[in-house]
């Protein structure tokens, strides 16, 4: 169990800069998961964090101690790979069995460790088997074992379950938080799969071209997006964004003749380009606002989208979700509102410009005014 | 190894002063294996037994080139391992540099040898090898067909031409397609030099280079010679023939399939061999001359031992050399290998004519042999011989006719000696 | 249409086992006859003469020669692979300044004629006192065998995935670990491979086995076979000749045989992916 | 060492980006050191068995050393490779002997490597697939290179005899030709039956290393590749030739340095004249028959510089990844 501090950690390969400068604290016990668009540097972060890479800049404290140049294995951590990783030639008690036994582990405990493991992961019956006659799930099982054995202070998943199919992915997933929840380790978590950010992570850090954009807790993500690259990011289907400017002291202009009424924070001045972010979930039909054509409909089961043309933003189609059935059908005319306090504000720079206080007794009232 | 253990241990326990004389350990390149090896072993181990010391067999590739090559790499090196070296001929102007000077411990039994070998053996005045065993050209050919189709055994190369292709006709239509008049070695390598320059000396062309050193090669009899062995190639020689050295020809020849061959005295034994389709069905007869005023000329082969240079023996080397060579032990090795004597008066002696028959009409042969110009050309040897078995087998494949190949091969040569050999 | 695709494949595979063996058949059959029959063209023995496989032995230490073959190969292959498998460790999987440069230089031992450096290796081998001994010819052998081998090893060694070496560094082992514990058992089918083409090259090695050994017992087989006469200079025995390249032939294919189990598919099967 | 380099360290406040070194790390910094310590053996023993013939081979081909006495020698520059006195051209580049080798040479490293290649492959193709007697088959083809260079050279040129010979026996019977073939006296069929020779030898060691090459496929491709019914040629050419080309071009490298330095085959097969030496054949012709130790070593390193260019130029064709950067 450790905390992990990374202070201006920068990573360069050659010319090509792919971390620039990330500051980050994760404490103890802390289950912290790296999102982002591929390519973002996430998983190059987390190497670096393993060892696996050189830190071109900065600094990497694991439990207090900095451990730029500590070899992987000096670092206290467990790594599992996205694509497993295992010794092909070696059987599943040879594989988690490895590690210790470069350790210098005693027979004993060595036997003792890897059988436990295997009972936690209900692998023991598996023992014997070679890789090439494991299937994906146990393959990924065995990997995250030969990292459980080693008793770690950090554990370090590599989109672990990538190549899973879905079924197999939830399980595992659940399996993951479990082992989180007995081992109380240290644990980094590298996925581009928001949902299993959003049910795994204690705080979620987002990644964008080797940059955070934001770290906290999925709900804060969710809720107050530092900026629209999060807000973009986080949450499925994607953040509805409706171009506009200030006008006036507190009002948005979207188009001409339509404007939201929405009391400025500080810094922002009339003419000022913004952008208007609305969740899908917020946006509702109504006999009165907005007015839009259907283009497409989703039937999901249990909710549907519908994806509306408006009339007044030609080129801006916006999402709905709504509960239930549809009732709607490509090409029908319908008009959409939304809440004003769910609406999120973004200056012309991206970033968040206006954090709504919530508070249940704010009027529901129409977008349109 | 036994024989040396014991000769240490004589070392130590005293006796030194006197064992360690003698038991000197001396090695010699005789060829590899098979008879030539046991007839080699027998009369070292005679010597050995003589003077208490001990001798190592080396063997050595069979190949010419291959053993001169190791030759040179091992005396390039200033290696002591081999103290006798068994030498080619043509070699004592390359490796010469490299033997010991035997004129003063051979004394006078080199003048009983065959002047030619003694003058192939001799370079800048020095005698640095000794005649072991001669070799010439012969010409074989089949007693039974010539006598079948009543012609003669051929004196000179036309009529050696008109006779093979005559039973060669004769043979064909008797049904035997495969068959051919006359056999020899066409590959370019040592081999057509020793061939090419038979046909050219017997018709007076001269020796590629006579003995002062001057380029002769170059004259219309040289241009006549080469002009009709060309024609022989694709009429009464197969085309592949070309390619041919002395087991190849011998092969066509001993399976019945030619009327002529030349080759060296080794094939007469194999060709009156038990399993050989032509037992007793074979003669020889000196090479043909090359016309009525031309002469019989075989090209002088043989071997010859020299003692390096770098031999921690020499003194022993030379004894066993001087053994090796004496008449006693050539005598014996004509008797029981049939290898031919460089010393005339061996040719008539009883003992070697009753066990080779044949050997007494070797007499002229080897006295009318023609050396080729090793010895004046020295390090060029090769060279010259190279370039001199390219040109003819230019010839031969019709790439070129005689006189150009010749005048070319003039100006290559004038090229290589430059300013001397 | 199967029928006819079977058909067609075992074929093609006769056509290569006939054009593999027919030389070899060719070389069997002439070994069983002598003499003058050796002169004529045969398909099939009339009748069975060893004797030229006791001459073999008879003449020559010819197991000797064997047994020195066997020890020099045997050697170089240890040796080469040894050497090349931490070199191409270094080569496939270590980024480090100047690793182009190095493996070219080491190809450029390759572009010599062996004729070449004949004659220095000789004043090499004599100056360390290894001539005519297997260790000098063991040296020798090693420039033939030894680029081929690294290219090779290094070529197959950059297929790995690298995640299973990453999680080796992981699991604490060190470079010389991953070598010996992860990647050696990994690329055993390219080192069986590598390993039996570079023994097949010295095993065959003439130049180096002729210049540099000089008594019967020390040589191998090449030179033992070339030095074979008959009994006079210009004879070829070429039915002892025939008989010996038989004898030579067999270890190499009872040793094809014994490692070609190793050469099997998908070693790196269930490594990486699921 | 990495003391000093952990203390001053330490206080890291965000240097200039761009000026950073990359400060190797505990993990590459022994990754690094470890593959010194792997190539050290093999450098060291190719310093000592290569290093000294080679260089030495290159000095003596600025020299005029002879076989005979290899102490005296005097250094004469560039006069073995070319030299004029009193109006004409010396030197082996003036030499037709010289570029007729050259281009024999060439000439059959192409052919013969062209066919090797494609042969070996289908072999190679075939072994990878299962059926009895698989094992077998492996241990067959691969006695053609088991025989002994110096043997199987001679055992074919007995075959290829033009008398008694059982190849021109096998192609009367069969019909396929009306006389017997010269085939190694006639320099026109001398190189093919080279070639022939040449691809009979080698096509195994193409084989088999193409077949560990195969052999080390994932097998899932083909597996997706049959799944999704793509017709089993477009999935060589698109997927395993592909995947294969590094290890292919390896051997083809190797395969063509073998070539370009052939000699035995040459040498025994073939009548040595000048219509069919090789380069190889060339240079020992001058060093070993006529003991001019100086031209046969400018010999040998023309040859060397000519298979140097010539490999250069296959690797940057082939863009074969020489420690990960394209050469």
């Amino acid at each position: 169990m450790a905390d992990i501090v990374l202070k201006g950690v920068r990573k360069s390969f050659g010319n090509a800069k792919v971390i620039h400068g990330v500051d980050l604290d994760i404490r103890d016990g802390e289950f912290i998961v790296f999102v982002g668009p591929s390519g973002c540097g996430k998983s190059t972060l987390l190497r670096l964090i393993a060892g696996l890479e050189d830190i071109t800049a900065g600094d990497l404290f694991i439990d207090g101690e900095r451990v730029n140049d500590l070899p992987p294995a000096k670092r206290g951590i467990a790594m599992v790979f996205q694509s497993y990783a295992l010794y092909p030639h070696m059987n599943v008690y040879e594989n988690m069995a490895f590690g210790l036994e470069l350790a210098k582990a005693s027979k004993g405990q060595i036997e003792e460790r890897v059988r436990e493991a295997a009972r936690l992961l209900q692998i023991d019956n598996l023992l014997e088997r070679k890789p090439k006659e494991l299937s994906g799930g146990q393959r990924q099982r065995v990997a995250i074992g030969r990292a459980i054995v080693r008793d770690p202070k950090v554990f370090l998943f590599d989109e672990p379950l990538s190549n899973l199919d879905a079924a197999l992915r939830v399980n595992t997933r659940i399996e993951i938080a479990k082992l989180h929840t007995d081992t109380s380790a240290t644990m980094i978590y590298v996925t581009h799969d928001q949902v299993e950010a959003m049910t795994l992570a204690d705080r979620i850090v987002v990644l964008n071209a080797g940059r955070v954009e934001q770290v906290g807790t999925p709900l804060e993500l969710y809720h107050r997006p530092a900026n629209l690259f999060v807000a973009g990011f986080i949450g499925s289907p994607q953040m509805n964004f409706l171009k506009g400017h200030v006008s006036g002291a507190s009002q948005i202009r979207l188009a001409d003749g339509l404007t939201i009424a929405a009391p400025l924070a500080n810094g922002l001045r009339s003419g000022d380009d913004v952008t208007l972010g609305v969740r899908p979930d917020h946006v509702r039909l109504s006999e009165t606002g907005l007015a839009g054509r259907v283009a497409l409909v989703e039937e999901l089961g249990e909710n549907h989208l519908l994806y509306v043309d408006l009339d007044a933003l030609p080129g801006c189609r916006l999402t709905a979700r709504a509960p239930g059935d549809a009732r709607h059908k490509a090409g029908d005319r319908i008009a959409v509102e939304f809440d004003r306090e769910a609406c999120h504000l973004f200056d012309s720079t991206g970033q968040a410009a206006q954090l709504r206080e919530r508070s249940a007794s704010a009027p529901r009232e129409g977008a349109l005014t | 190894m036994r024989r040396s253990s014991l000769a240490s241990l004589a070392f130590v326990t005293g006796l030194a002063v006197t064992a360690s004389a003698h038991a000197v350990e001396v090695s010699i390149s005789c060829s590899a294996l098979g008879q030539e090896y046991e007839i080699c072993k027998q009369g070292v181990d005679a010597w050995a037994k003589k003077t208490g010391n001990n001798v190592k067999i080396v063997s050595t590739p069979n190949s010419a080139t291959e053993r001169l090559a190791l030759y040179q790499q091992l005396l390039a090196a200033n290696a002591p391992d081999i103290d006798v070296f068994q030498i080619d001929v043509v070699w004592s102007g390359i490796l010469g540099q490299h033997f010991t000077d035997l004129t003063p411990k051979a004394g006078a039994t080199i003048d009983q040898n065959f002047p030619s070998m003694i003058e192939t053996s001799k370079v800048g005045g020095k005698l640095v090898a000794m005649p072991w065993f001669a070799d010439a050209g012969l010409l074989y050919y089949r007693k039974d067909l010539l006598e079948k189709h009543k012609k003669p055994v051929p004196q000179t190369w036309a009529e050696l031409s008109e006779t093979a292709k005559a039973v060669q006709d004769a043979e064909r239509q008797g049904g035997k397609g495969d068959f051919w008049g006359f056999v020899w070695q066409g590959r370019a390598y040592e081999g057509l030099t020793t061939n090419a320059l038979e046909w050219i000396a017997s018709n007076n062309g001269g020796t590629i280079v006579d003995a002062k050193g001057d380029i002769t090669v170059e004259n219309p009899k040289a241009a006549e010679a080469l002009k009709l062995a060309a024609g022989w190639v694709g009429t009464i020689t197969p085309e592949g023939a070309l390619n041919y050295t002395e087991e190849e020809s011998r092969g066509v020849f001993q399976a019945g399939n030619a009327l002529f061959m030349r080759n060296w005295p080794y094939a007469w034994s194999l060709a009156q061999g038990g399993d050989s389709a032509i037992k007793d069905k074979v003669g020889i007869v000196p090479l043909p001359k090359g016309g009525a005023d031309g002469r019989n000329a075989g090209t002088l082969g043989g071997q010859l031992l020299a003692v390096s240079r770098y031999s921690k023996n020499v003194d022993a080397a030379t004894d066993l050399v001087l053994y090796l060579t004496g008449p006693e032990e050539q005598k014996r090795r004509a008797i029981q290998g049939s290898f031919n004597p460089t010393l005339p008066a061996l040719f008539k002696d009883p003992e070697v004519t009753k066990a080779n028959p044949f050997m007494g009409d070797l007499l002229t042969v080897f006295t009318n042999a023609v050396a080729r110009p090793a010895a004046v050309t020295g390090d060029n040897y090769n060279k010259v011989s190279t370039e001199f078995f390219n040109a003819v087998h230019n010839v031969l494949s019709k790439k070129a006719e005689p006189d150009q190949a010749l005048s070319r091969l003039d100006r290559d040569l004038k090229r290589i000696k430059r300013s001397g050999w | 249409m199967t029928i006819l695709l079977r058909l067609g494949f075992w074929a093609l595979v006769l056509a290569i086992a006939v054009f593999s063996l027919f030389p070899f058949y060719y070389a069997i059959m002439s070994s069983l006859r002598t003499g003058s029959e050796l002169f004529t063209v045969a398909y099939w023995p009339t009748r069975l003469d060893f004797s030229n496989y006791i001459a073999v032995f008879d003449r020559q230490p010819f197991g000797r020669n064997i047994l020195n073959s066997i020890i020099v190969a045997g050697s170089v292959v240890a040796v080469s692979l040894a050497l090349s498998l931490t070199a191409a460790y270094a080569f496939g999987r270590v980024n480090f300044r100047g690793r182009t440069i190095l493996l070219m230089t080491i190809l450029g031992v390759s572009m010599f004629p062996q004729v070449a450096v004949l004659s220095g290796m000789f004043e090499l081998i004599r100056s360390f006192g290894l001539y005519n001994t297997l260790p000098g010819l063991i040296l020798a052998n090693l420039m033939l065998t030894l680029p081929f081998t690294v290219w090779v090893l290094t070529t197959f060694m950059r297929e790995l995935p690298k995640e299973i070496e990453e999680a080796a560094y992981v699991d604490g082992a060190t470079p010389f670990i991953v070598v010996r514990r992860v990647f050696l058992p990994l690329m055993a089918p390219a080192a069986v491979t590598t390993g039996l083409l570079a023994f097949i090259v010295s095993w065959n090695e003439f130049l180096f086995a002729l210049t540099f050994t000089l008594t019967n017992e020390r040589r191998t087989v090449p030179p033992a076979i070339a030095l074979m006469s008959g009994s006079s200079a210009y004879e070829l025995p070429w039915g002892t000749i025939m008989a010996a390249s038989v004898i030579v032939t067999v270890p190499v294919v009872a040793l094809v045989l014994v490692f070609q189990r190793k050469i099997v598919a998908g070693l790196t099967a269930g490594a990486v992916k699921g | 060492m990495s003391q000093i380099v952990g203390q001053a360290a330490l206080p890291v406040s965000a240097p200039a980006f761009e000026n950073m070194r990359e400060r190797p790390s505990r993990l590459t910094r022994s990754k690094v050191r470890a593959a010194w310590i792997f190539l050290a053996p093999t450098l060291i023993i190719l310093a000592l068995i290569a290093g000294w013939p080679l260089a030495r081979t290159i000095w003596f081909s600025f020299t005029d050393a002879s076989l005979n006495n290899l102490s005296d020698y005097e250094f004469i520059g560039f006069e073995n490779y070319i030299a004029n006195y009193d109006g004409e051209w010396f030197g082996i580049l003036t030499d037709p002997a010289w570029w007729r080798s050259v281009w024999n040479t060439v000439w059959f490293t192409l052919v013969s490597v062209s066919i090797e290649t494609v042969l070996g492959i289908a072999v190679a193709l075939i072994l990878n697939a299962a059926f009895p007697g698989r094992g077998l088959m492996r241990a067959i083809i691969l006695i053609p290179w088991a025989i002994p260079t110096v043997v199987s050279a001679k055992m074919w040129n007995w075959m290829l005899h033009d008398q008694f010979g059982v190849i021109n026996d096998l192609l009367l019977r069969l019909g396929l030709i009306a006389a017997p073939i010269t085939w190694t006296a006639n320099s026109d069929t001398a190189l093919w039956a080279v070639v022939m020779v040449d691809v009979w030898k080698t096509t195994p060691f193409m084989a088999l290393l193409i077949l560990a090459a195969l052999q080390m496929l994932p097998g899932d491709i083909y597996e997706a590749a049959k799944v999704d019914g793509i017709h089993p040629v477009r999935v060589f050419f698109k997927v395993t030739l592909p995947l294969i080309r590094p290890a292919l071009l390896v051997a083809v490298i190797f395969r063509a340095l073998d070539a370009l330095r052939v000699f035995d085959l040459i040498y025994v097969l073939t009548s040595n004249s000048k219509d069919t030496a090789s380069m190889s054949v060339f240079a020992r012709q001058q060093l070993v028959d006529f003991q001019e130790v100086g031209l046969g070593s400018a010999a040998s390193t023309l040859i060397f510089l000519i298979i140097a260019l010539l490999i250069v130029v296959t690797i940057a064709a082939g863009r074969v990844r020489l420690g990960g950067e394209t050469l």
